[in-house]
C-alpha cells in the first residue's frame, strides 16, 4: 500500500497532465462513474452527510489494522472529489489518516470544493474520516 | 428604447472578467448588482455628510437627517404609499417580515388564531410566522399550490374562516417567478376583514408595484436585490396598523420617554427604527430607486418580459430539459432541471463558463418537497442582462449535457 | 508615535469645509468618521465581488462569502473570542441587544426573575429588557450611580439574589465616558453563576478588549461607532450560551430544514443570522478594524487617553463650566453645562462655528433625570482629533459664553 | 395692523442689514431677551410642545375677531425664533393666519430651524397656531 503523501503526490501529476478545467472536470466525473457502488447496507441515514448542496454517504470498515472506506455522493463533481479523498484514506492505517496533512486538493485547483461555507458535505466527509480512524485509534490502543 | 448595453457600462462588475471573460450574471434573484451611481453614492455620503441622524444639531447631521428622510420620501413614492412615515426602514425583507410577525403577533394573535402562508413562500415568509405560532400556540395554515407552480386559488375558502387574522403571501416566487394575483387574493380577504402582508422581495424589482391600489396592508422588500445596498430594507404598512401594532426592538430613537417604570414610544416611523439606523445605505437604497425612475420603469420592465419570453422559449429548446414552475403568469426567474444531472452540478459546470446561476432549494423547502425534488438551477434576469447571454448560457447548458452524457 | 496630521489625511470627510472652515468633528460617541480604505473596501467589493453569499457555487459568491467569513475571523481575533461562530453579525448594538434579550429571555426568563441593567444606561440597552421583562412578567432592578457618574458597586449586592438572570451594564458611559469596572462586575457576577452582558458601544473603540480575559458572556458593538459602515454590528456570545439560546429571527440561513410542521435551525453562527446579511458591511467594518491594527491600536489608544486629558483640563478653565460625570477613570467623553445656556443653544452656536458636537439627553434620560437635568453638551473624541481643536472648542465655548451673558 | 405678508417683509429686511451669522444670531438674542413673559396662568401642561432639543410654551387668546398669542422657550435661539413667529401672527385674524404662506425664515437663513427632523419644536408650534386658528373659524363661523 503506497502512503498517503504518495498517493497525493500521484494524484498531482495526474492532474499535471490534464489541460484545461474541462479536461479535469471530465477526469472527475470519470472517477465518479468509476467508483465501484457502495454496499445496500452502508446506505442508511446514520451514513449520510448532509450538505446543502450536495449530500455524501461514508461508511468505514476495520481489517488487518487499516481502514477502508466506502462513499458515495447525489452529484457527480462532488462524487469525483469523494473518489479521490478515498484514492487517499481508504486502506491506510487510523495513525496514518490522523497524522496526515491534506494538500493536493489545493494544489489541483479543486480548494473551492472544500471551502467551509461551500456546503457539498466533503469538508465534514474529511472530518468525518479522521472521526473513524481516532475512534478505531482509540478502541484498538493504535 | 433603452440601450442595454449603454445601461450596463453603469455596472462596473458586468466588466470584470472572471475566468476567460466577464461574468454572465444571471442570479439575480439572489442579490442584484449595483450601478455606479449608488456605489458612487455611498461613498460621497461617507466622504461628506456622515453623522449620526435626527438627534444632531451640527451641519452634518443636519443634512444627513434630510437625505434620510428624503430617501423615505423616494420610497414612498416609488411605491406610492399615503405617508413617508408609513415606510419603515429594516435591514431587508427577512427583518421586516420578522418585524411584522412579531409585531402584529403581540397585537392581534392570541391562542387558537389561524395565519395563512403559501406553499411556494421563502423561508422568510414561513419561519417567522412559525416562531409567532409557537409561540402563541396559534396555527400555520397553508395555502397549497398546483402543479403547475401557482396559488391554488380555489382552496383559499376553504382554508380561511373566522379564526384567520393575517394571510402572508409572496409577490413573486423566488423558486420559479410566479407572479401571484395578489390584488385578487387582497380583494378576498378585504372581504372578509383579513390583513394581508405582501412578501414583495422579488416583486418590487419586476413589477409596478402601487401599494393604494393594491390596497395591501403590508408589503415588504430588500434593497439589494432592488440594485441598492445590502443591510437596508423596506416594511410599508398602512398607518392604521402601524398605529395600533406595538415596537419591534428597543432602543434609542424609538422612544419618546423612558424612566425604569414606564416608556413611552416614539411615533411613526420612529417607533420601528430603534438605535442607530442604516442610515447611508437608505441613501444608497434611494440612489437605486432614483436610477430606475430615471431609466424609466416601464421601459425596463418591457424589456426583462421580453428577454425573459426568449430565454423561456430558448431554454426549451433543450433537450431534456425540466422547468419547474410553468404557469403562463412568470417574470424574470428560471428554474430547472437538466436530465438527470445534479443542479449542483450543473451550476459548478456553468461557472467553470463565466456563468453565475443559483442552485439549491432556493429557501423554498416545502416547495422543493411539493414537487419531489432536492433543488433545481435557477437563473434569474435583471435588465442588465443579454439576448446574447441568454444564447451563451443555453449554449453553455449543452455543453453540460454533453460532458454528463 | 503616531503622526495625527498623517492619520486625518486617510479620512476624508475632515477636509471638507462647512460654514468657514473643515469640521470639528467632536460627535465621536454618536458616530465615527471613515478612513478612505473603509470606503474603498465597501466600493471595490459593490464593483468586483458583489454577490450573494453561502448558498452559491459560483465564482462571484465564493468570493463574497470568503471575504464574509474572514470578516467575522478579523472580528474574533479583534476582541479575542475563542471561535469564529461566537461572533455574531447583527445591524448594531441596537439590534445585538435586542437579539440577546429575545433569545435569552426566551429560554431562561420566567416569571418572577431579574436583570438588573445601571442607571447610566444607553436606552437601548434599557427598553429590550423592559420589553423582554413585561413580556414574561419579569423584574428590571437597577445598579445605582454615585454622584461622580460612577457606578455604585458597593449597592451591588443587595441588587443581586437568587432571581437574578443577568446582568446588563454598558463598558463605557456614553453620556459620561466613565469606564465601568466590568471586570470586577464580572468575577462577582459568576460568583453566583449570574451571565453578564456588556454593552460595548463606547467600550470597542477606547478601550483593548479581550473578551476571554474578561470572561464576559456577551459583548456587542456598532460598526459605525468604531469607523466602520453603518447597518453593521456585532454581539458576541460564549459558545455555550450561544448554542442554548434559540433564535431571533427565522429566515433564509438560519435553519437546516423547513416543513410546515417542523423547522431544524442551523448551526452557529447562522442561526442566528437570519436572511441577506449585510456582508458588505462587515467586508468594510473589517477593513475599519484591520486599519486601527495597522496603525497600533495601543499607540491610537494612548493618544486618545493624552489628548482627553489635555481637553478635560483646558475645559475646565472656563468659568461656570460644569462637568457631568467627575469620576477619575474616564475616556474620551466629555459632557458639560455652560453657566446658565441652553445645551441646544450652545451646540447651535458651535455648530455656526463648524464644531460639531452633540446637545440633549443622549438616549440616557434616566441619568439625567438623576443628574435633574434636561440634557448636556456633549464633545466626544476620537483619535483623528488634534490639540488644535481642543484649543478651538475652548476659544469657541468662551465666545459662546460672551454672547449668552 | 399689517398684514402677515408686510410683517415678513419687515423682518426680512431687518435681517438683510445684519452681517454675518454673529450679528444674525445676536439680533435673535435680543429678541428672545425682549419677548414679554408668558402670564403664569398659561404654562401650564397643556400648553407645552415637547420637542428632543428644545420645548415651546404656546397659548392664545380671542378678542375682537384676532387671535393673540403667548409663547415661550426654554432655549433662547428657539424663543428668538419664537419672538419672530409671533410677530408674524399675533394680532392676527384667524383666516389670514390660515391663507398664510410663511416664507420669512427660508429667506433670512433660518430654515434648519424648522426641518421637522430638528425636534425643536418649533415645526409643532406652527401647526399649533395653525390649529387654533382652525379651532376659533369654526367655533365662530368666521
Ligand atoms: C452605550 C451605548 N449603547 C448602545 C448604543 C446604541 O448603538 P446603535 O445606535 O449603534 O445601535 C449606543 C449608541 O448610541 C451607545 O452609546
Ligand atoms: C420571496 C423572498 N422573500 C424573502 C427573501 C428574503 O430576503 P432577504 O434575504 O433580503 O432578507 C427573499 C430573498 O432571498 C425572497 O426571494
Amino acid at each position: 500500500m503506497k502512503s498517503i503523501e504518495e498517493i497525493q503526490h500521484e494524484i498531482v501529476e495526474e492532474f499535471e497532465n490534464l489541460g484545461d478545467w474541462v479536461e479535469r472536470y471530465n477526469y472527475l466525473l470519470e472517477l465518479a462513474k468509476n467508483l465501484p457502488p457502495m454496499d445496500e447496507k452502508y446506505r442508511k441515514k446514520e451514513n449520510l452527510i448532509e450538505g446543502c448542496q450536495s449530500q455524501v454517504w461514508l461508511a468505514a470498515e476495520f481489517k488487518d489494522g487499516k481502514l477502508y472506506f466506502q462513499a458515495d455522493s447525489d452529484a457527480l463533481i462532488t462524487k469525483g472529489i469523494v473518489a479521490l479523498l478515498l484514492k487517499v484514506f481508504s486502506g491506510q492505517h487510523p495513525n496514518d489518516i490522523l497524522d496526515a496533512q491534506l494538500w493536493f486538493i489545493d494544489k489541483i485547483g479543486l480548494s473551492a470544493h472544500l471551502s467551509p461555507t461551500r456546503s457539498n458535505g466533503l469538508v465534514s466527509m474529511i472530518k468525518q474520516i479522521r472521526m473513524y480512524a481516532l475512534a478505531y485509534k482509540t478502541k484498538y490502543n493504535l | 428604447m433603452l440601450d442595454i448595453n449603454q445601461l450596463r457600462n453603469d455596472f462596473p462588475i458586468l466588466h470584470h472578467t472572471l475566468y476567460k471573460r466577464p461574468v454572465v450574471y444571471l442570479d439575480n434573484a439572489a442579490t442584484t448588482q449595483k450601478p455606479k451611481v449608488v456605489i458612487d453614492t455611498t461613498s460621497e455620503y461617507y466622504a461628506k455628510y456622515n453623522s449620526n441622524i435626527h438627534r444632531g444639531v451640527h451641519f452634518l447631521s443636519e443634512k444627513m437627517t434630510e437625505a434620510y428622510e428624503s430617501a423615505r420620501q423616494t420610497v414612498k413614492q416609488f411605491i406610492n404609499a399615503t405617508y413617508n412615515h408609513e415606510i419603515i426602514f429594516t435591514s431587508g425583507t427577512t427583518e421586516s417580515v420578522n418585524l411584522l410577525a412579531f409585531s402584529f403577533g403581540e397585537a392581534f394573535i392570541r391562542e387558537g388564531d389561524e395565519i395563512v402562508v403559501s406553499e411556494m413562500e421563502h423561508h422568510s415568509n414561513i419561519v417567522p410566522w412559525q416562531m409567532l405560532c409557537q409561540r402563541k400556540d396559534a396555527k400555520l395554515k397553508v395555502l397549497p399550490i398546483t402543479y403547475t407552480g401557482e396559488l391554488n386559488l380555489t382552496a383559499l375558502p376553504t382554508i380561511i374562516n373566522e379564526r384567520t387574522k393575517l394571510i402572508a403571501i409572496t409577490h413573486v416566487s423566488n423558486s420559479m417567478g410566479t407572479i401571484n394575483p395578489i390584488k385578487e387574493i387582497i380583494d378576498f380577504a378585504h372581504q372578509r376583514n383579513i390583513p394581508v402582508f405582501i412578501d414583495g422581495a422579488q416583486g418590487i424589482q419586476h413589477q409596478i408595484v402601487n401599494v393604494q391600489e393594491l390596497d395591501c396592508d403590508f408589503y415588504a422588500f430588500s434593497g439589494h436585490k432592488i440594485y441598492g445596498p445590502t443591510g437596508i430594507g423596506v416594511l410599508y404598512g398602512k398607518e392604521k396598523w402601524l398605529e395600533q401594532i406595538p415596537p419591534y426592538k428597543g432602543g434609542g430613537d424609538m422612544i419618546k420617554t423612558v424612566t425604569f417604570e414606564k416608556t413611552i414610544y416614539n411615533e411613526l416611523p420612529f417607533k420601528f427604527e430603534a438605535g442607530t439606523t442604516n442610515f447611508i445605505g437608505a441613501v444608497g437604497l434611494a440612489a437605486a430607486l432614483k436610477y430606475l425612475n430615471e431609466k424609466g420603469r416601464k421601459e425596463i420592465l418591457l424589456y426583462e418580459t421580453e428577454l425573459y419570453q426568449y430565454a423561456l422559449q430558448k431554454i426549451q429548446t433543450i433537450e431534456g430539459i425540466r422547468i419547474i414552475g410553468t404557469s403562463d403568469n412568470k417574470t424574470s426567474i428560471i428554474s430547472f432541471l437538466l436530465d438527470n444531472i445534479h443542479p449542483f452540478d450543473t451550476g459548478m459546470m456553468l461557472d467553470k463558463m463565466d456563468i453565475a446561476v443559483r442552485t439549491g432549494n432556493h429557501c423554498t423547502q416545502p416547495l422543493m418537497k411539493f414537487f419531489g425534488i432536492d433543488g433545481t438551477v435557477r437563473a434569474s434576469l435583471a435588465f442588465y442582462n443579454t439576448y446574447e447571454e441568454i444564447d451563451y448560457l443555453v449554449d453553455s447548458l449543452k455543453k453540460v449535457k454533453d460532458l454528463f452524457s
